[in-house]
């Protein structure tokens, strides 16, 4: 393997693991969404590195993981959307948006 | 090649229905609808026809691709079983959902009705994608689609609580899916596909399979809500409007159960071994004890059918390691997998009528705290007869689908001499019919002064039409019904009835049910479920790593 | 020739380089947020001058040396703006 | 020099990661997010993925950062949520060991991928001539696998339906969002003015080039959205009322004009969604032309969110 995806595909590890963290510790549902795009980027990062190692000439890249990508691009910033509008409303109608069982937190 | 073209219409259909509906907005939606469904329905059914009746395997090259390049999509028999049936059940809630969702006359469009529809076709679409699509970005993609219709639905009144529990559904399912598009992303890297066919062939034991498995199967089980990755489902299928409810816990779990089902005995059948299949199948028999056991202590109807839904997820993963021949070095397709894909759809059927009569009982009384149901049964008696036969067909003891079910499991248990999943399969029937009793009991009390309004005739038959489609499953079984177990039916019942009464009269002081009232409470808190996302993620890496 | 060229082209990306620097140390240790915006917009706007002004020779073709005056443009534009924003929201608010 | 240059990245990119889930204010993580963002684009620059650079920039950086500031705004320091403590030590060290086992298993997974590496791309190439564009990506996106990307505008038309269903009852019928208070003499709206010309007509050439070059649908449609969102939030224009006919048709035109050209590659070519001879190259335009409208609009309505004002009649 060639210096360039190694580098690009070590630190995707390492933002995934550093991610799921987030995902697990913090209390507030906003941050738990920032880790989960660090980890969705790692992902997406990792699939770089792989389409990057499939590079033939004329090429610089396999167009198959770069064509996926932008749909998981889009998908992931869709399901960011969907979380940020619902953690918003949560707000919006109870001023706490604590993730834990009523009554129990 | 003619019944080949129906796997896209299968997909588009529902999808485009959607579109429409929610275009057209107002009355017309619910309309669309309907057109919608009996399209899709006609479709499902020649797909079964082509696929059951006449055992060929359908496969579709979009765009006239080949993989590795291209997209196909296949259903051999079993995935033909669950798009029938997936049908059937989608009839079955939008008849019972017709008064619920109707526009009302007052204003020219209301939100719950609009959004709604489409959510419902939408959810069927991604299903219909997530049982034909042979790729597993597609499959990717197909559960996003599910996660997409399913959380709007559980948050479709609008309270805080239901969009709490909402948001605990939608971020623990992404989680879930970034994990499983890892693992795809390491399998691309390795083998240059992500066509499930082409992966069987090339896959490989080593450590990108394991890890890639690992990951996958981890990200989905946080989707299916497999115990301990509980924490979201019971609040959040408990929580939706009946019909909603009915199709999150009989529908939207089933489509990533049933990519797990690809992943490990298509994708990567080389690569999963006889130890992690355990693992798989301890979850589940765990699911079985610790969510009914949990059941009989919920206070609320819905809360109490829910936590079903949790054990009888659990019955879904049994099948795992059964399918495995004697020597245990290889993954099969055969009577497990048919008795695993028969479990799931009586469950699909069996619970959407249950949620549906528990929706009734709540829409007729007002509540539904189980204390309180005394002479329901006498007010109500069509719903309360729907209740107890999908609750029998759950605990699959007469002839049904799940007893069928159950039969396939325990000869493929026999055969590969794994009697310990044998005892948790008749075992199991004891705690449902545990559950079952004890709200039958509660239902049957005399109350003369109960109040009941009235509730749509259409939508108790549509429940009792699915539960008694639970039942006509037994029919669909490949092997005969067999003798009927008068013994095991009544060791089952008795043994049942004998914990409803323990567990309800004496419960908090038993260490056991203590406990489980303890792990339920840890459980569905964020930061011990989502560890135990990583535990399991490491546990199978090892279980598969030492297999090898 | 292309020594002379490549000389300048040197200076002038380090000396952006340099205003850079210079703005990203302001921005730390200044005590308010209006110093701390003298700093950023003052180094930025320069630094990506000198930067873009380094690169001109080396565009290769005429529109692509527009294409990078119209990138400097833009930021200079919205780098403008977006001080002026906020600027506005310090001066209504006390300093956190 | 180069490589140095690209662990300098991967190293930075690691620690504004780390910065964004680890900082403990909310807008300082955010602000490393949007670094994070910015960088991610130049590392996919070094990856020699420029399609992919432009969309992380327009989407994975533009958008999310400015959706999750705005969201922050909202929340400021009244969400309680944002008080509960962490848990507790033990279970932080246990989070932080198995979230290291976890990329242990990546990173040696990654290293372990076989040479030479398993690749489609001349396969790519060797069917990309029937679909006569010359931008790689694009033949994948819109020929081969055409069925995914069909999938995902369905799927972001989903999500806003999603988003709306999270209106208040009464809201619904009414216009989206909150009203925006900018002055229209102000400066967003001077900007808005300025910037919003030049913007469209580079989100429509990042558009057009996508057949052949780098660019395409999505990343052309993010820079609308945004020029729109600018206009918006400076006060220019209002959002309009969830119930407009117009809106809807628009929202699901795309995608059905998506799946009426693969029903008539079926009828016409013998498989859905694929494109008769000669035609192919007609068809992916026409095909990214209906997409257009509708990727703008739910880019941008999604940031604006669910209506929240009663309907004014």
């Amino acid at each position: 393997m060639t210096a360039l995806p190694l580098w690009f595909a070590l630190v995707p590890a390492a933002l995934i693991g550093v991610g799921l963290y987030g995902i697990v510790v913090h209390p507030q549902p906003l941050r738990k969404l920032v880790s989960f795009n660090v980890v969705g980027s790692g992902a997406f990062l990792l699939f770089g590195a792989v389409a990057r190692r499939g590079a033939a000439v004329p090429l610089n890249g396999d167009p198959v993981p770069q064509a996926l990508l932008i749909t998981g691009i889009v998908v992931a910033f869709c399901a960011s959307a969907l979380a940020v509008m619902l953690i918003l409303q949560l707000h919006d109608r109870s001023g706490d948006t604590s993730l834990e069982p009523a009554g129990e937190a | 090649m003619a019944a080949d073209a129906l796997l896209p219409a299968v997909v588009m259909v529902p999808f485009g229905g959607a579109l429409i509906a929610f275009a057209l907005g107002g009355r017309w939606t619910r309309l669309t609808a309907y057109a919608t469904i009996a399209t899709g329905t006609a479709i499902a059914a020649c797909i079964a026809r082509a696929s059951l009746a006449d055992g060929q395997t359908l496969v579709y090259h979009v765009g006239g691709w080949h993989p590795p390049l291209g997209l196909a999509l296949t259903a051999n028999a079993l995935a033909a079983a669950m798009i029938a049936g997936v049908a059937v059940v989608v009839c079955g809630i939008a008849v019972f959902a017709h008064r619920d969702f109707g526009q009302p006359h007052a204003v020219r469009e209301a939100r719950a009705p609009l959004v709604f529809w489409p959510l419902l076709l939408a959810v069927w679409g991604a299903l219909d994608l997530a049982f034909v699509s042979n790729d597993l970005f597609t499959l990717y993609v197909a559960l996003e689609l599910l996660t997409f219709g399913g959380v709007p639905l559980v948050c479709l009144d609008g309270r805080a609580e239901t969009l709490r529990a909402a948001l605990r559904y939608a971020l623990f399912a992404l989680t879930g899916s970034i994990l499983y598009l890892a693992g795809c992303v390491m399998l691309y890297g390795a083998y240059g596909t992500l066509d499930i066919t082409l992966l069987g062939a090339r896959v490989r034991p080593g450590v990108v399979a394991w890890t890639a498995t690992t990951m996958m199967t981890a990200g989905l089980l946080a989707k299916t809500a497999l115990f301990p990755l509980h924490l979201w489902l019971p609040p959040a299928h408990a929580g939706a409007p009946a019909a909603a409810s009915a199709a999150l816990s009989a529908l939207v779990i089933k489509g990533s159960w049933f990519v797990v089902v690809r992943v490990w005995y298509d994708a990567m059948a080389s690569a999963v071994t006889f130890a992690s299949a355990q693992v798989l199948a301890a979850l589940g028999a765990a699911a079985i004890v610790f969510a009914s056991v949990t059941a009989l202590r919920q206070p609320r109807l819905k809360l109490l059918v829910a936590y079903s839904t949790l054990a009888q997820i659990g019955y879904l993963f049994l099948m795992f390691p059964l399918a495995f021949d004697a020597t245990g070095s290889a993954i099969m397709h055969g009577a497990a997998l048919q008795g695993g894909v028969l479990q799931a759809l009586s469950h699909a059927t069996a619970k959407a009528a249950m949620f549906m009569a528990a929706g009734l009982v709540y829409a007729a009384l007002g509540h539904d705290r189980i204390a309180d149901l005394g002479g329901v049964a006498r007010a109500m008696p069509v719903t309360t007869a729907t209740f107890a036969l999908s609750g029998i067909a759950l605990m699959g003891v007469l002839p049904s689908g799940a007893y069928v079910a159950k039969k396939l499991m325990l000869d493929a248990a026999d055969a590969s001499g794994q009697w310990w999943w044998g005892v948790v399969l008749k075992g199991g029937a004891a705690f449902t019919a545990g559950y079952v009793i004890h709200v039958l009991y509660r239902a049957l009390r005399p109350n003369t002064n109960v109040s009941v309004a009235p509730v749509p005739r259409a939508s108790e038959l549509a429940a009792l039409g699915l539960a008694i489609a639970s039942f006509l499953l037994a029919f669909a079984g490949t092997t005969a019904i067999g003798t009927f177990d008068l013994g095991g039916t009544l060791v089952a019942v008795g043994g049942g009835a004998l914990l409803a009464i323990f567990v309800a009269s004496k419960g908090s002081r038993v260490p056991g049910v203590a406990l489980c009232g303890d792990l339920d409470r840890a459980l569905r808190r964020w930061t011990p479920a989502s560890l135990f996302l990583l535990l399991l993620a490491t546990a199978f890496g090892v279980a598969l790593k030492a297999g090898h | 020739m292309d020594a002379v060229v490549d000389f300048m082209s040197i200076v002038a990306i380090v000396a952006g380089a340099a205003f850079f620097a210079a703005g990203t140390i302001g921005l730390l240790r200044f005590p308010d947020t209006m110093t701390r915006l003298h700093a950023l917009t003052k180094a930025d706007n320069l630094g990506v001058g000198l930067v873009i002004l380094g690169l001109l020779p080396r565009a290769g073709s005429i529109t692509a040396g527009i294409k990078l005056l119209l990138v400097w443009l833009l930021v200079l534009f919205a780098g403008a703006i977006v001080s002026q924003l906020v600027g506005r929201v310090a001066s209504r608010e006390p300093p956190r | 020099m180069i490589d140095a240059l690209n662990a300098g990245i991967a190293l930075l990119l690691l620690a504004l990661g780390a910065y964004a889930v680890m900082a403990k204010d909310v807008f300082a993580a955010l602000v490393g997010y949007i670094a994070y963002g910015l960088l991610l684009t130049l590392a996919w620059m070094q990856l020699r993925g420029p399609d992919v650079a432009l969309t992380e920039a327009a989407i994975g950086g533009g958008l999310t950062g400015a959706m999750l500031i705005a969201a922050a705004t909202r929340l400021r320091d009244r969400d309680a949520a944002a008080r509960a403590p962490m848990p507790g030590i033990g279970a932080r060290v246990l989070a932080a060991t198995l979230s290291a086992v976890v990329a242990s298993a990546v990173a040696w997974s990654v290293a372990s991928l076989p040479e030479p590496a398993a690749t489609l791309a001349p396969q790519t190439l060797a069917a990309m001539p029937a679909l006569e564009v010359g931008n790689p990506v694009t033949a994948v996106l819109l020929g081969f696998r055409a069925l995914d990307t069909l999938l995902e505008a369905i799927v972001v038309v989903l999500a806003l339906i999603g988003v709306w269903s999270l209106a208040p009852d009464k809201a619904w019928g009414g216009r989206l969002g909150r009203l925006q208070h900018a002055q229209p003499d102000g400066m967003l709206a001077y900007a808005a003015r300025i910037l919003a010309p030049i913007g469209i007509v580079i989100g429509m050439y990042i558009f057009w080039i996508g057949a052949d070059l780098p660019g395409g649908k999505f990343q052309g449609a993010t820079l609308l959205a945004a020029m729109w969102l600018l206009v918006w939030m400076a006060g220019l224009t209002d959002a309009p009322a969830v119930d407009r006919r117009w809106l809807r048709a628009m929202l699901v035109a795309g995608p059905l004009a998506f799946v009426a050209i693969g029903v008539f590659g079926a009828v016409q070519a013998g498989a859905f969604l694929a494109y008769p001879a000669g035609l192919a190259k007609p068809l992916i335009i026409v095909i990214e032309i209906a997409l257009m409208p509708t990727l703008t609009l739910v880019l941008a309505l999604v940031l604006v969110g669910p209506p929240l004002r009663e309907p004014e009649r």
